[in-house]
Protein backbone atom coordinates (compact mmCIF):
# COMPACT_ATOMS: atom_id res chain seq x y z
CA UNK A 1 0.00 0.00 0.00
CA UNK A 2 0.80 3.64 -0.60
CA UNK A 3 0.62 6.12 2.47
CA UNK A 4 0.19 10.09 1.97
CA UNK A 5 0.81 12.30 4.64
CA UNK A 6 0.17 16.38 5.27
CA UNK A 7 0.65 18.95 7.57
CA UNK A 8 2.43 18.25 10.65
CA UNK A 9 2.86 14.95 10.12
CA UNK A 10 5.58 15.19 8.03
CA UNK A 11 7.45 16.13 11.08
CA UNK A 12 7.14 12.41 11.32
CA UNK A 13 6.43 10.92 8.52
CA UNK A 14 8.14 11.02 4.41
CA UNK A 15 5.05 12.36 2.42
CA UNK A 16 4.52 9.50 0.85
CA UNK A 17 6.22 5.95 0.95
CA UNK A 18 5.10 2.42 0.62
CA UNK A 19 4.37 -0.04 3.12
CA UNK A 20 5.00 -3.49 2.60
CA UNK A 21 3.84 -4.97 6.21
CA UNK A 22 0.51 -7.20 6.58
CA UNK A 23 -2.07 -4.88 7.76
CA UNK A 24 -5.77 -5.36 7.64
CA UNK A 25 -7.74 -2.69 8.60
CA UNK A 26 -7.11 1.20 8.95
CA UNK A 27 -7.25 0.57 12.52
CA UNK A 28 -3.83 -1.82 11.91
CA UNK A 29 -2.00 0.71 9.92
CA UNK A 30 -2.56 3.87 12.56
CA UNK A 31 -1.24 0.95 15.29
CA UNK A 32 1.66 0.40 13.05
CA UNK A 33 2.61 3.85 12.17
CA UNK A 34 2.24 4.98 16.49
CA UNK A 35 4.56 2.39 16.75
CA UNK A 36 7.14 3.38 14.29
CA UNK A 37 6.88 7.22 16.02
CA UNK A 38 5.48 7.04 19.02
CA UNK A 39 5.51 11.21 19.24
CA UNK A 40 3.19 11.05 16.33
CA UNK A 41 0.56 8.99 18.57
CA UNK A 42 -1.60 12.79 19.88
CA UNK A 43 -1.90 14.01 16.32
CA UNK A 44 -2.90 10.31 14.86
CA UNK A 45 -5.55 10.14 17.41
CA UNK A 46 -6.96 13.26 15.67
CA UNK A 47 -6.45 11.91 12.12
CA UNK A 48 -9.03 10.71 9.49
CA UNK A 49 -8.01 8.22 6.68
CA UNK A 50 -9.05 8.38 3.24
CA UNK A 51 -8.94 5.48 0.23
CA UNK A 52 -9.05 6.55 -3.32
CA UNK A 53 -10.28 10.30 -1.98
CA UNK A 54 -12.65 8.69 0.22
CA UNK A 55 -12.89 9.26 4.08
CA UNK A 56 -12.68 5.34 5.54
CA UNK A 57 -13.72 4.09 8.90
CA UNK A 58 -10.97 2.65 11.07
CA UNK A 59 -12.88 -0.89 10.17
CA UNK A 60 -12.12 -0.42 6.75
CA UNK A 61 -10.23 -3.47 5.47
CA UNK A 62 -6.91 -2.41 2.99
CA UNK A 63 -6.46 -3.68 -0.08
CA UNK A 64 -2.97 -4.28 -1.39
CA UNK A 65 -2.67 -1.41 -3.83
CA UNK A 66 -4.66 1.02 -2.04
CA UNK A 67 -3.34 4.44 -1.56
CA UNK A 68 -4.00 5.49 1.92
CA UNK A 69 -4.37 9.39 2.71
CA UNK A 70 -4.05 10.24 6.68
CA UNK A 71 -5.48 13.36 7.08
CA UNK A 72 -4.81 15.98 10.35
CA UNK A 73 -7.75 17.99 11.32
CA UNK A 74 -8.49 20.61 8.71
CA UNK A 75 -6.87 23.83 9.22
CA UNK A 76 -7.72 25.94 6.22
CA UNK A 77 -9.15 29.36 5.59
CA UNK B 1 -13.31 21.97 -12.94
CA UNK B 2 -16.83 23.56 -12.93
CA UNK B 3 -18.15 24.74 -9.80
CA UNK B 4 -21.36 24.06 -10.44
CA UNK B 5 -23.00 21.32 -12.66
CA UNK B 6 -25.80 22.40 -14.47
CA UNK B 7 -27.52 19.31 -15.06
CA UNK B 8 -27.49 19.00 -11.28
CA UNK B 9 -28.84 22.56 -10.48
CA UNK B 10 -30.26 24.30 -13.66
CA UNK B 11 -30.88 27.15 -11.80
CA UNK B 12 -27.18 28.01 -11.16
CA UNK B 13 -25.56 29.53 -14.09
CA UNK B 14 -21.74 27.72 -13.68
CA UNK B 15 -18.97 29.13 -13.03
CA UNK B 16 -15.95 27.98 -14.29
CA UNK B 17 -13.44 28.12 -12.06
CA UNK B 18 -10.94 26.21 -9.93
CA UNK B 19 -11.57 25.64 -6.50
CA UNK B 20 -7.78 25.65 -5.31
CA UNK B 21 -5.74 28.25 -6.85
CA UNK B 22 -1.80 28.50 -6.66
CA UNK B 23 -1.92 32.13 -7.41
CA UNK B 24 -3.19 35.21 -5.90
CA UNK B 25 -6.96 35.24 -5.57
CA UNK B 26 -8.61 37.63 -8.09
CA UNK B 27 -11.57 39.38 -6.14
CA UNK B 28 -12.41 41.40 -9.02
CA UNK B 29 -12.26 38.64 -11.92
CA UNK B 30 -14.24 36.00 -8.96
CA UNK B 31 -17.04 39.15 -8.41
CA UNK B 32 -17.48 39.79 -11.83
CA UNK B 33 -17.63 36.07 -13.07
CA UNK B 34 -20.81 35.88 -10.22
CA UNK B 35 -22.36 39.07 -11.52
CA UNK B 36 -25.71 37.90 -12.46
CA UNK B 37 -28.90 40.31 -12.61
CA UNK B 38 -31.12 37.83 -11.68
CA UNK B 39 -29.45 38.40 -8.28
CA UNK B 40 -30.40 41.40 -6.35
CA UNK B 41 -28.18 40.31 -3.35
CA UNK B 42 -24.08 39.32 -3.61
CA UNK B 43 -22.15 38.68 -0.57
CA UNK B 44 -18.49 38.00 -0.58
CA UNK B 45 -16.27 36.62 2.14
CA UNK B 46 -12.22 37.17 1.86
CA UNK B 47 -10.30 35.31 4.83
CA UNK B 48 -7.32 37.18 4.63
CA UNK B 49 -3.90 36.79 6.43
CA UNK B 50 -3.29 38.47 9.54
CA UNK B 51 -0.31 40.22 10.13
CA UNK B 52 -0.05 38.51 13.81
CA UNK B 53 -0.90 35.67 15.94
CA UNK B 54 -0.66 34.47 19.28
CA UNK B 55 1.62 37.97 19.60
CA UNK B 56 3.83 36.86 16.81
CA UNK B 57 4.58 39.42 13.57
CA UNK B 58 2.98 36.81 10.81
CA UNK B 59 5.37 36.84 7.50
CA UNK B 60 2.80 34.40 5.48
CA UNK B 61 1.33 31.55 5.82
CA UNK B 62 1.78 28.15 3.66
CA UNK B 63 -1.46 26.39 3.06
CA UNK B 64 -0.45 22.98 1.96
CA UNK B 65 -3.88 20.72 0.63
CA UNK B 66 -4.70 17.15 -0.16
CA UNK B 67 -5.63 18.74 -3.09
CA UNK B 68 -8.03 16.06 -5.03
CA UNK B 69 -10.08 15.81 -1.80
CA UNK B 70 -10.07 19.16 -1.23
CA UNK B 71 -11.33 20.26 -4.49
CA UNK B 72 -14.12 17.73 -4.37
CA UNK B 73 -15.13 18.50 -1.09
CA UNK B 74 -15.49 22.28 -1.94
CA UNK B 75 -16.99 21.76 -4.98
CA UNK B 76 -19.48 19.87 -3.09
CA UNK B 77 -20.34 22.47 -0.25
CA UNK B 78 -20.92 25.02 -2.92
CA UNK B 79 -23.55 23.15 -4.68
CA UNK B 80 -25.19 21.96 -1.42
CA UNK B 81 -25.70 25.73 -0.66
CA UNK B 82 -26.70 26.75 -3.84
CA UNK B 83 -29.66 24.21 -3.71
CA UNK B 84 -30.57 24.58 -0.12
CA UNK B 85 -30.39 28.49 -0.53
CA UNK B 86 -31.58 28.53 -4.33
CA UNK B 87 -28.57 30.66 -5.41
CA UNK B 88 -28.50 31.68 -8.74
CA UNK B 89 -24.73 31.56 -8.60
CA UNK B 90 -21.81 30.50 -6.13
CA UNK B 91 -18.06 29.94 -5.90
CA UNK B 92 -15.64 29.52 -3.24
CA UNK B 93 -11.66 29.32 -4.16
CA UNK B 94 -9.34 28.63 -1.31
CA UNK B 95 -5.22 29.39 -1.89
CA UNK B 96 -2.46 27.01 -1.70
CA UNK B 97 1.32 27.50 -1.52
CA UNK B 98 2.46 30.83 -0.11
CA UNK B 99 0.66 33.62 0.99
CA UNK B 100 1.46 37.19 2.66
CA UNK B 101 -0.15 38.83 5.60
CA UNK B 102 -2.75 40.82 4.14
CA UNK B 103 -3.71 38.70 1.06
CA UNK B 104 -6.62 36.75 0.84
CA UNK B 105 -6.30 33.15 1.51
CA UNK B 106 -10.03 31.94 0.40
CA UNK B 107 -12.73 33.64 -1.28
CA UNK B 108 -16.80 32.73 -1.26
CA UNK B 109 -19.09 34.65 -3.66
CA UNK B 110 -22.74 33.62 -3.22
CA UNK B 111 -25.53 35.65 -4.98
CA UNK B 112 -29.48 35.26 -4.31
CA UNK B 113 -32.50 37.47 -5.17
CA UNK B 114 -32.99 38.38 -1.59
CA UNK B 115 -29.62 38.76 1.00
CA UNK B 116 -30.86 36.56 3.84
CA UNK B 117 -30.03 33.64 1.44
CA UNK B 118 -26.88 35.03 0.31
CA UNK B 119 -25.45 35.98 3.65
CA UNK B 120 -26.58 32.41 5.08
CA UNK B 121 -25.32 30.19 2.33
CA UNK B 122 -21.95 32.28 2.32
CA UNK B 123 -21.71 31.45 5.83
CA UNK B 124 -22.49 27.80 5.60
CA UNK B 125 -19.72 27.40 2.67
CA UNK B 126 -16.83 29.25 4.74
CA UNK B 127 -17.60 27.22 7.88
CA UNK B 128 -17.10 23.63 6.03
CA UNK B 129 -14.57 24.47 3.84
CA UNK B 130 -12.66 25.48 7.14
CA UNK B 131 -13.41 22.84 9.53
CA UNK B 132 -13.59 20.00 6.90
CA UNK B 133 -12.21 20.86 3.98
CA UNK B 134 -8.41 19.15 4.20
CA UNK B 135 -6.47 22.24 4.01
CA UNK B 136 -3.86 23.09 6.11
CA UNK B 137 -1.41 26.26 7.18
CA UNK B 138 1.80 26.29 8.47
CA UNK B 139 2.63 30.09 10.23
CA UNK B 140 5.70 31.46 9.11
CA UNK B 141 6.86 34.38 11.55
CA UNK B 142 9.17 37.28 11.23
CA UNK B 143 11.51 35.49 14.07
CA UNK B 144 12.30 32.84 11.40
CA UNK B 145 10.20 30.27 13.55
CA UNK B 146 7.62 28.33 11.86
CA UNK B 147 4.02 26.63 13.54
CA UNK B 148 1.27 24.33 11.89
CA UNK B 149 -1.93 25.78 12.12
CA UNK B 150 -3.94 24.16 15.41
CA UNK B 151 -7.26 22.81 14.39
CA UNK B 152 -10.44 24.79 15.73
CA UNK B 153 -11.44 24.54 19.23
CA UNK B 154 -15.14 22.70 18.38
CA UNK B 155 -13.45 19.29 19.93
CA UNK B 156 -13.67 21.08 23.59
CA UNK B 157 -17.51 20.96 22.33
CA UNK B 158 -17.92 17.80 20.51
CA UNK B 159 -15.06 15.69 21.92
CA UNK B 160 -13.78 14.62 18.52
CA UNK B 161 -11.70 16.58 16.47
CA UNK B 162 -13.91 16.13 13.56
CA UNK B 163 -16.85 16.93 14.72
CA UNK B 164 -17.48 20.10 14.35
CA UNK B 165 -20.23 23.10 15.83
CA UNK B 166 -21.47 25.11 12.96
CA UNK B 167 -22.88 28.30 13.91
CA UNK B 168 -25.21 28.85 10.86
CA UNK B 169 -27.10 25.62 11.60
CA UNK B 170 -29.65 28.00 13.66
CA UNK B 171 -30.22 30.16 10.77
CA UNK B 172 -30.61 27.65 8.10
CA UNK C 1 -17.40 63.10 4.63
CA UNK C 2 -15.20 60.56 6.58
CA UNK C 3 -17.30 57.56 7.73
CA UNK C 4 -15.80 56.75 10.61
CA UNK C 5 -14.47 59.64 13.13
CA UNK C 6 -10.79 57.97 14.61
CA UNK C 7 -11.70 60.15 17.46
CA UNK C 8 -14.54 58.29 19.17
CA UNK C 9 -13.28 54.93 17.85
CA UNK C 10 -9.23 55.05 17.79
CA UNK C 11 -9.46 51.31 17.05
CA UNK C 12 -11.37 52.03 13.90
CA UNK C 13 -9.02 53.42 10.46
CA UNK C 14 -10.67 55.71 8.76
CA UNK C 15 -12.35 54.79 5.52
CA UNK C 16 -12.85 58.61 3.46
CA UNK C 17 -15.91 57.65 1.17
CA UNK C 18 -19.31 60.12 0.69
CA UNK C 19 -21.96 57.72 1.99
CA UNK C 20 -23.98 58.87 -0.98
CA UNK C 21 -22.85 58.74 -4.54
CA UNK C 22 -24.43 59.61 -7.78
CA UNK C 23 -21.91 58.07 -9.36
CA UNK C 24 -21.26 54.01 -10.13
CA UNK C 25 -20.35 52.54 -7.18
CA UNK C 26 -16.81 51.32 -7.57
CA UNK C 27 -16.72 47.93 -5.92
CA UNK C 28 -13.13 47.11 -6.64
CA UNK C 29 -12.34 50.55 -4.85
CA UNK C 30 -14.01 50.28 -2.00
CA UNK C 31 -12.31 47.05 -1.20
CA UNK C 32 -9.16 48.50 -1.62
CA UNK C 33 -9.96 50.91 0.72
CA UNK C 34 -11.61 48.91 3.29
CA UNK C 35 -8.27 46.22 3.07
CA UNK C 36 -6.85 46.31 6.30
CA UNK C 37 -3.81 43.49 7.43
CA UNK C 38 -5.47 42.92 10.87
CA UNK C 39 -8.63 41.63 9.53
CA UNK C 40 -8.78 38.29 9.55
CA UNK C 41 -11.89 38.51 7.66
CA UNK C 42 -13.49 40.84 5.02
CA UNK C 43 -17.31 40.68 3.76
CA UNK C 44 -18.36 42.61 1.34
CA UNK C 45 -22.22 42.95 0.57
CA UNK C 46 -23.61 44.49 -2.40
CA UNK C 47 -27.33 45.01 -3.10
CA UNK C 48 -27.86 45.08 -7.11
CA UNK C 49 -30.66 45.79 -9.25
CA UNK C 50 -32.60 42.87 -10.38
CA UNK C 51 -34.02 42.84 -13.70
CA UNK C 52 -37.55 41.79 -13.00
CA UNK C 53 -40.16 43.16 -10.19
CA UNK C 54 -43.70 42.26 -9.48
CA UNK C 55 -43.41 40.46 -13.04
CA UNK C 56 -42.34 43.41 -15.20
CA UNK C 57 -39.04 43.64 -16.78
CA UNK C 58 -36.67 46.30 -15.10
CA UNK C 59 -34.88 48.88 -17.38
CA UNK C 60 -33.25 50.51 -14.02
CA UNK C 61 -34.03 52.61 -10.74
CA UNK C 62 -33.99 56.07 -10.01
CA UNK C 63 -32.91 56.58 -6.07
CA UNK C 64 -34.10 59.70 -4.62
CA UNK C 65 -32.87 60.50 -0.55
CA UNK C 66 -32.65 63.29 1.63
CA UNK C 67 -29.05 63.32 0.95
CA UNK C 68 -28.08 65.28 4.08
CA UNK C 69 -30.51 62.39 6.36
CA UNK C 70 -29.40 59.89 4.79
CA UNK C 71 -25.74 60.57 4.71
CA UNK C 72 -25.53 61.27 8.95
CA UNK C 73 -27.78 57.75 9.09
CA UNK C 74 -25.65 55.98 7.55
CA UNK C 75 -22.30 57.04 8.89
CA UNK C 76 -23.85 56.94 12.16
CA UNK C 77 -25.06 53.00 11.83
CA UNK C 78 -21.64 52.42 10.28
CA UNK C 79 -20.04 53.67 13.04
CA UNK C 80 -22.30 52.21 16.00
CA UNK C 81 -21.62 48.71 14.33
CA UNK C 82 -18.03 49.11 14.36
CA UNK C 83 -18.03 50.17 17.78
CA UNK C 84 -20.61 47.26 18.43
CA UNK C 85 -18.16 44.37 16.90
CA UNK C 86 -15.12 46.00 17.20
CA UNK C 87 -14.32 46.03 13.52
CA UNK C 88 -10.93 46.87 12.28
CA UNK C 89 -13.15 49.11 9.24
CA UNK C 90 -15.92 49.30 7.81
CA UNK C 91 -17.86 51.36 5.35
CA UNK C 92 -21.05 51.71 3.20
CA UNK C 93 -22.02 53.76 0.32
CA UNK C 94 -25.53 54.02 -0.99
CA UNK C 95 -25.96 55.30 -4.97
CA UNK C 96 -28.59 57.92 -5.57
CA UNK C 97 -29.99 58.61 -9.39
CA UNK C 98 -29.79 56.46 -11.87
CA UNK C 99 -29.15 52.75 -11.16
CA UNK C 100 -29.42 50.28 -14.71
CA UNK C 101 -30.45 46.65 -13.72
CA UNK C 102 -27.28 44.64 -12.75
CA UNK C 103 -25.47 47.75 -11.47
CA UNK C 104 -25.07 47.83 -7.54
CA UNK C 105 -27.38 50.18 -5.72
CA UNK C 106 -25.62 49.81 -2.07
CA UNK C 107 -22.54 48.09 -0.73
CA UNK C 108 -21.65 47.70 2.68
CA UNK C 109 -18.01 45.99 3.58
CA UNK C 110 -16.99 45.06 7.38
CA UNK C 111 -13.28 44.26 8.44
CA UNK C 112 -12.77 42.19 11.58
CA UNK C 113 -9.86 39.93 13.02
CA UNK C 114 -13.16 37.01 13.08
CA UNK C 115 -15.58 36.35 10.14
CA UNK C 116 -18.70 36.23 13.07
CA UNK C 117 -18.66 40.05 13.76
CA UNK C 118 -18.18 40.63 9.98
CA UNK C 119 -21.01 38.90 8.78
CA UNK C 120 -22.98 40.19 11.48
CA UNK C 121 -22.17 43.80 12.02
CA UNK C 122 -22.33 44.00 7.81
CA UNK C 123 -26.30 41.83 7.92
CA UNK C 124 -26.74 44.81 10.70
CA UNK C 125 -25.68 47.67 8.84
CA UNK C 126 -27.55 46.99 5.44
CA UNK C 127 -30.82 45.96 7.25
CA UNK C 128 -30.67 49.42 9.16
CA UNK C 129 -29.72 51.34 6.00
CA UNK C 130 -32.40 49.64 3.98
CA UNK C 131 -34.84 50.31 6.47
CA UNK C 132 -34.30 53.73 8.26
CA UNK C 133 -32.01 55.97 5.92
CA UNK C 134 -34.41 58.22 3.90
CA UNK C 135 -33.76 56.83 0.53
CA UNK C 136 -36.37 55.79 -1.82
CA UNK C 137 -36.28 53.67 -5.23
CA UNK C 138 -38.51 54.41 -8.05
CA UNK C 139 -38.67 51.62 -10.80
CA UNK C 140 -38.30 52.17 -13.94
CA UNK C 141 -39.76 49.25 -16.19
CA UNK C 142 -39.33 48.29 -20.19
CA UNK C 143 -43.05 48.16 -20.84
CA UNK C 144 -42.88 52.12 -20.07
CA UNK C 145 -44.45 52.09 -16.58
CA UNK C 146 -42.36 53.40 -13.15
CA UNK C 147 -43.95 52.74 -9.96
CA UNK C 148 -42.47 53.87 -6.21
CA UNK C 149 -40.69 51.63 -4.44
CA UNK C 150 -42.27 49.86 -1.56
CA UNK C 151 -41.49 50.12 1.56
CA UNK C 152 -40.58 47.00 3.87
CA UNK C 153 -43.70 44.22 5.12
CA UNK C 154 -42.54 45.07 8.47
CA UNK C 155 -45.38 46.93 9.09
CA UNK C 156 -47.54 43.65 9.23
CA UNK C 157 -45.90 42.38 12.39
CA UNK C 158 -45.20 46.18 14.00
CA UNK C 159 -48.18 47.84 12.93
CA UNK C 160 -46.34 50.97 12.11
CA UNK C 161 -44.35 51.18 8.75
CA UNK C 162 -41.49 52.84 10.68
CA UNK C 163 -41.25 50.34 13.67
CA UNK C 164 -39.41 47.10 11.69
CA UNK C 165 -38.50 43.58 12.32
CA UNK C 166 -34.10 43.12 12.69
CA UNK C 167 -32.91 39.65 11.70
CA UNK C 168 -29.85 40.37 12.65
CA UNK C 169 -30.96 41.06 16.19
CA UNK C 170 -31.03 37.39 17.39
CA UNK C 171 -26.96 36.93 16.33
CA UNK C 172 -25.60 40.10 17.68
CA UNK D 1 -42.46 77.21 7.37
CA UNK D 2 -40.37 75.51 4.24
CA UNK D 3 -41.60 72.36 3.39
CA UNK D 4 -40.29 69.37 1.60
CA UNK D 5 -41.47 66.29 0.39
CA UNK D 6 -40.10 63.06 -1.28
CA UNK D 7 -40.37 59.99 -3.52
CA UNK D 8 -43.74 59.26 -4.24
CA UNK D 9 -45.64 62.86 -1.93
CA UNK D 10 -44.58 64.12 -4.89
CA UNK D 11 -47.23 62.99 -7.25
CA UNK D 12 -49.14 65.06 -4.63
CA UNK D 13 -46.85 68.05 -3.79
CA UNK D 14 -44.62 70.19 -5.17
CA UNK D 15 -41.03 69.27 -4.38
CA UNK D 16 -40.59 71.95 -2.07
CA UNK D 17 -42.64 74.86 -1.21
CA UNK D 18 -43.34 77.64 1.54
CA UNK D 19 -46.65 77.61 3.60
CA UNK D 20 -47.93 80.74 5.68
CA UNK D 21 -50.63 79.03 7.36
CA UNK D 22 -50.89 79.22 11.13
CA UNK D 23 -49.78 76.24 12.05
CA UNK D 24 -48.56 75.07 15.57
CA UNK D 25 -47.60 71.49 15.51
CA UNK D 26 -46.49 69.15 13.04
CA UNK D 27 -50.03 67.03 13.21
CA UNK D 28 -51.53 70.50 12.57
CA UNK D 29 -49.09 70.32 9.21
CA UNK D 30 -50.35 66.57 8.54
CA UNK D 31 -53.85 67.82 8.99
CA UNK D 32 -53.45 70.88 6.52
CA UNK D 33 -51.77 68.77 4.17
CA UNK D 34 -54.22 65.78 4.00
CA UNK D 35 -56.64 68.57 3.43
CA UNK D 36 -54.88 70.32 0.33
CA UNK D 37 -54.81 66.71 -0.72
CA UNK D 38 -57.01 63.83 0.64
CA UNK D 39 -55.52 61.46 -1.73
CA UNK D 40 -52.14 61.74 -0.20
CA UNK D 41 -53.54 60.59 3.54
CA UNK D 42 -52.97 56.94 3.96
CA UNK D 43 -49.17 57.73 2.34
CA UNK D 44 -49.41 61.00 4.81
CA UNK D 45 -50.07 58.48 7.76
CA UNK D 46 -46.83 56.17 7.26
CA UNK D 47 -44.49 59.27 6.72
CA UNK D 48 -41.89 60.43 9.50
CA UNK D 49 -41.14 64.42 9.86
CA UNK D 50 -37.84 65.95 10.46
CA UNK D 51 -37.00 69.68 11.40
CA UNK D 52 -33.57 70.70 10.39
CA UNK D 53 -32.40 67.34 9.64
CA UNK D 54 -33.87 65.77 12.85
CA UNK D 55 -36.89 63.52 13.57
CA UNK D 56 -39.34 65.42 15.48
CA UNK D 57 -43.37 64.09 17.25
CA UNK D 58 -46.22 65.15 15.64
CA UNK D 59 -46.27 67.06 19.16
CA UNK D 60 -43.38 69.45 17.68
CA UNK D 61 -44.14 73.16 17.86
CA UNK D 62 -43.27 74.60 14.43
CA UNK D 63 -41.29 77.42 14.31
CA UNK D 64 -41.90 79.98 11.58
CA UNK D 65 -38.42 79.66 9.79
CA UNK D 66 -38.46 76.05 10.35
CA UNK D 67 -37.81 73.64 7.34
CA UNK D 68 -39.71 70.98 7.69
CA UNK D 69 -39.19 67.68 5.29
CA UNK D 70 -41.77 65.04 4.99
CA UNK D 71 -40.38 61.58 5.11
CA UNK D 72 -42.44 58.40 3.40
CA UNK D 73 -41.03 54.95 4.30
CA UNK D 74 -37.34 54.19 3.32
CA UNK D 75 -37.33 52.27 0.47
CA UNK D 76 -33.83 52.10 -0.10
CA UNK D 77 -31.25 49.24 -1.09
Amino acid sequence: MKIKVFAALKDYFDKDFLLEEDLKTIADLKAHLAQQQPKALALLNLCRFAVDDEFVALSHLIHENDEISVIPPSSGG
Amino acid sequence: MKMMKSALFPQVAEVDITPLSATDLDLVQLLSLAHDPKAGAVVLFSGEVRDNSTGKTVDYLDYEAHESMASKMICAIVEEAAKRWHLTKALAQHRTGKVMAGESAVVVITCSPHRKEAYAANRYIIDRIKHEAPIWKCEYFTDGTKEWGGNCSCQKITGDANKHVYEFEDKA
